[in-house]
């Protein structure tokens, strides 16, 4: 079965031109943003660490184009991905990722804590397992207040073996909340991969231990992703509680920039560089008459320009004043 | 007590724990936010014949009778899940709801402190000011009932050190109902320690909703002679130590932190700038603590009004011991404090 | 089948008498500790907490009678009959209870921490899934080191929820620790029942995220524990890696001393108050003339004795110096 | 330096990274109980092409090259299970291994609090004295590097606030060195902190295998008007002040405490004795500190030496921030360090 041919059973149920092309955008959205901030990192205008999502953004995006911000989701140290996907201002994270006041934390958080509350998203997280008790609250929430909203938690095959993850999936099991778990499975935890830190074949087997569905999806392929996410989401809104869904995918560049990688063979990494899940979309939809070729190549410009902008004005932006270190720690004190 | 320009409300007898329940009850009902989650903080959940009824209110039945008031989705069992649970309650305030987790006994922290200082407490600071999280963390402290080595600790300074973290210790029913009521209408993340030993101690309790402001200490017996700082249940162990000095002719003033973060340093500068001795009593062990911070504090901010050195009274630098001889050695004791003015002057 | 139908199957395989009356022995001394400890305490000799094992000894006994002094345990707040069962000294067991300085922890510990490493009993545990690492760790020390020896970590329902369980269970199954997870699934987590706060049916079926052996046995059934644990650690001595082994049991009395109960009904308790363990146990002994009654009652009688003479010695010893209360932190300061 | 009999060993220029992996190779050669575990401390377990040699050795290559030597069966890269390999570390070293564990960062602490200071460091005390923790947590602190608030803070206040446990601070690549010796050769828990911000600077380093004993500081300057107590990085910050100082006529002795528990009170207490006056600088958050610690001990046992209030240069009770020009006001400076100094004449 090609690839192409699973994309077509998705797509054709639910997806039509006005749905796809902003998620196509999404995605190279996601994937220039990446781009960039590795190079503008081996520049030196990235301070700290800087983790990739590139090779990824097909499970954002498949995700995240089923909610809204009455949603919310919790992301990882890998979280610029989940950022975009859900919405959050790009100019306002390229600036966040220089430190810079106009930053949408302010330039307090950085990359690795990326935030948005307000567009539902609650941060990506240093802290590996951080967020699957952070979900199962949201969650809580729009249960006790009846918002109708959901949460989804991303996170790290590495990240499944947190305790935090047994916890979490067990409390959102016995109180029905509505959460969908999203394992991002790219098969390395740092410079270790899944088969060896992994008690689990499938990690969404371990859906079982808690009564829950089990779903793995292929992470490189937007409308398997999609329709897993959307059939999860729903079940999750009609108060039938979590999913545990496990995405394979991979990711293009190390751990953090600045890894050598030598835990992959260059044979590994060119095989998944053949599945890049945009390239994927990109040829289902000129294939399909979705879109024209052109169409997509304005996208890409737009995204281009986009970026290239969100970069020369965060470069042009001011430091915050170092009072600000001693601000925002309390709302009073 | 702090000083308001309203007739002071009509006051009962009660427990620290009815005090701590009272609170507890006012705040749900004019909050609807407002939810509790817990260990058996109800009990007895999806058991047929307790549908509407608790099995406990908590292991030491602080929460009693809650769950009949508010119901099943207000007061939730939570499974043996400090992570989880704690840190659902950070994901909810952050959220929209304003919850009071109890983290069964504080020496438990160790289960989820990552969710209480690295989620909850950072995130308002991480995320630029753009999120809060009104979370109350309610938890038992405090030796003294053979607990022994896991059960038994204090560690309020653990959450003192920790920016975004508030930290309340109240030593009396009136304190607790008081602070209680502002710590779950704060819009922070605020550590409640409730020591198990004063649960069930009486005093007068005001009636009505009126919080206790957090950051405002409370003169608990006024002295010309020496300043002694106690916090929590070491505060009953310090007016014991006073009134026995009080007979030698020595008078103590006795000042209550009441929350340790914030900390009312004016209180206790002005204090020891009347009587310029300091003495702090602290039942957590000796390193970093509350009472090393508060000597520190003064040591800066207050040097040049004191006469003599510094002296801490606290637990020592050793797990709480179960044997009830050896335990008792351990508290802090009216007899220790005593001696330990004594030798000021 | 009848609860003696099981037994014989195993019990023919590999007991006669001569092993059947000292696992006897130390199921009623169990009981017998117990009964003695909850009245003790009722009149006030013994402070703090105290957690019975009543009605659960077929499980202590059934395990560790697998064991020699070179293999590890970890136990619970429930552990007075994990220690007798792996030999812990009684007399200085009761010692422990009453803060005594003969008791074996000096008093220091008591009820909650009673240990003996010599014994290879790493302690009573007052944190709820505190032993899951530390049973990792003394199978860690067994497969360096190359002794033989094996590693269970005793646990509760409730534990079955913390993430120390999920974190050891994937820990033991990819390191193949020789350690054997075996749950004491009494129906309640304090007052809460396990339907509530467990989203698995069988907390043996959570062995399947982990790709390790789930097996569930009648924890009231002697037989089927010892012969289902005798497999899983002769597993663990093979290498072949970890099990996971849920015994479906019951407490006989509270949560803890003073718990009233009213989370229970009269009726459950009654119905397996009638399959007692131990008088299971006696009934096969005699119906198969393994044991005579007279022998068996001289076996309680015995055990009667040892107990008064632990209580008598324990309330005639001295407590410990209060000095003593600055001691034993570290080995060197 | 401990003054020895013996004539002091060649010494080599290294890192401080270098050291203490050096400490490493030496401990395990000499005793085969030792084994090191943690996240990557090797990288590329079971990957085919790497069955010998390690893919990361930590993430900052701290353990490189150590599973070349002493192979998979004694390096062990974990999964992501702070709780459960520091925890199984606790176990092992109860029953016979004298592991080091690699808590990544600091920060991690509340991963698994449990295991460290409810197993580990009390299971000696609440067993009367019938079992040992031989365990070493190697784990980083510091800002510096823009790591934000989630892998920046330093924290080792929370550690050496608790009993069972000792608290190491090394600031040069010899202390690193003769310190990790000596903390993996000690029968108790010790955290080895090590500053990340130190890893690339360079040192003296005595060869052979001599340990640095635990519980005696080092007077890194000598001087006659003021003592600054420094904490790791804070020596640095501190010797950059007090050269500058100098040239102001102040002349500073700056004391590196090298361990927070044990901690070395003659050292500190004799300085001042000289002095007269005190500075504690500490990178970590101010509230109950071990700068409050080191504070509050001079306040009571060396009052009648002090001329002056004491003063304590610290981060503020904040968050690390992730901005550049925010990080660097949070790190106590050598400038501040330095004014500091000066408002005490
Ligand atoms: C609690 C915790 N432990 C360790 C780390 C260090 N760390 C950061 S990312 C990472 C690997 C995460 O792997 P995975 O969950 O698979 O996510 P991926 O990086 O592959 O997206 C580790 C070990 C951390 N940040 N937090
Ligand atoms: C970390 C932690 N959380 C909570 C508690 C309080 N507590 C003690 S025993 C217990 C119930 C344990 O239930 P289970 O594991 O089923 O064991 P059982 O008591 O039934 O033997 C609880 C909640 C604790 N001691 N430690
Ligand atoms: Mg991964
Ligand atoms: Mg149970």
């Amino acid at each position: 079965m090609s690839a192409t041919d699973t994309m077509a059973s998705a797509a054709l149920a639910d997806l039509d031109g006005d749905k796809l092309r902003p998620m196509y955008e999404r995605m190279v959205q996601i994937r220039v943003f990446e781009e960039l901030a590795g190079k503008n990192f081996a520049a030196g205008l990235v301070p700290g660490f800087v983790h990739l999502y590139a090779g990824e953004e097909a499970i954002a995006v498949g995700v995240c184009s089923h909610l809204t911000d009455k949603d919310f989701i919790t992301s990882t140290h890998r979280g610029h991905g989940h950022c975009i996907a859900k919405g959050v201002d790009i100019p306002g994270m390229v600036a966040e990722l220089m430190g810079k006041s106009t930053g949408v934390c302010k330039g307090k958080g950085g990359s690795m804590h990326i935030a948005d509350v307000d567009k539902g998203m609650l941060g990506a997280n240093g802290i590996v397992g951080g967020g699957f008790p952070l979900a199962c609250g949201a969650a809580l929430t729009a249960k006790t207040l009846k918002t109708g909203g959901v949460a989804v938690c991303f996170f790290g095959d590495g990240a499944s073996n947190q305790g935090t993850f047994h916890e979490g999936l067990n409390l959102a099991a016995i109180w029905k909340l509505p959460v969908v778990f999203v394992c991002e499975n790219n098969g390395y935890a740092e410079a270790t991969p899944v088969h060896y830190h992994c008690s689990a074949t499938d990690i969404a087997n371990r859906a079982g231990g808690y009564e829950i569905p089990g779903i793995v999806v292929d992470g490189l392929d937007l409308f398997a992703v999609y329709e897993a996410a959307g059939e999860a989401i729903a079940r999750a809104r009609r108060g039938e509680g979590p999913t545990l869904l496990e995405a394979k995918t991979y990711r293009f560049y190390g751990h953090f920039e600045g890894d050598q990688v030598t835990y992959r063979t260059s044979e590994e990494l060119a095989r998944y560089r053949d599945r890049d899940p945009i390239q994927a979309v990109r040829t289902f939809m000129v294939a399909r008459g979705v879109a024209a070729a052109e169409e997509l190549d304005a996208i890409d410009a737009g995204v281009a320009h986009l970026l290239d902008e969100s970069w020369e004005a965060a470069k042009a932006a001011a430091f915050p004043a170092t009072e600000e270190t001693l601000t925002d720690v309390y709302v009073r004190y | 007590m702090v000083a308001t320009a309203e007739a002071p409300a009509a006051t009962r007898q009660m427990t620290y724990q009815q005090a701590i329940n009272e609170a507890m009850q006012i705040a749900m009902r004019e909050d609807p936010t407002v939810v509790l989650m817990g260990e058996d903080v109800a009990g007895g959940a999806a058991v047929d014949h307790l549908a509407n009824e608790d099995a406990w209110g908590g292991p030491m039945g602080v929460t009693k009778g809650l769950v009949q008031e508010f119901g099943r989705d207000r007061i939730l069992d939570t499974p043996i899940t400090e992570a989880g649970f704690i840190g659902a309650a950070v994901g909810a305030a952050a959220t929209g709801l304003r919850p009071i987790a109890e983290l069964m006994f504080v020496d438990f922290f160790g289960c989820c402190m990552d969710q209480i200082f690295d989620q909850g407490a950072k995130l308002r600071y991480m995320f630029g000011g753009k999120a809060r999280c009104p979370l109350v963390i309610r938890t038992m402290i405090g030796a003294g009932v053979s607990a022994a080595a896991q059960h038994s600790g204090c560690h309020y300074s653990v959450f003192t050190h920790m920016p975004g973290i508030k930290a309340v210790v109240p030593s009396t029913p009136a304190d607790a109902k008081g602070l209680l009521l502002s710590a779950i209408r704060d819009d922070d993340l605020v550590m409640f320690f409730e020591n198990k030993v004063l649960y069930a101690s009486k005093g007068e309790v005001p009636e009505g909703n009126e919080g206790i402001p957090l950051g405002v200490a409370d003169i608990k017996r006024e002295g010309s002679d020496v300043t002694v700082v106690a916090i929590s249940r070491m505060v009953q162990q310090a007016l014991t130590a006073a009134a026995a000095l009080a007979r030698e002719g020595i008078e103590v003033e006795v000042v209550d932190p009441r929350t340790l973060s914030p900390l009312d340093e004016g209180t206790i500068l002005e204090s020891v700038a009347k009587t310029h001795r300091l003495v702090v009593v602290d039942e957590d062990n000796p390193r970093c603590s509350a009472a090393a911070d508060i000597a520190a504090m003064v040591a800066d901010k207050g040097f040049d009004t004191l006469d003599a050195p510094i002296k801490l009274v606290t637990a020592p630098h050793t797990p709480v011991p179960f044997s009830p001889p050896l335990e008792q050695f351990y508290v802090p004791s009216p007899e220790k404090i005593a001696e330990t003015v004594r030798g000021m002057f």
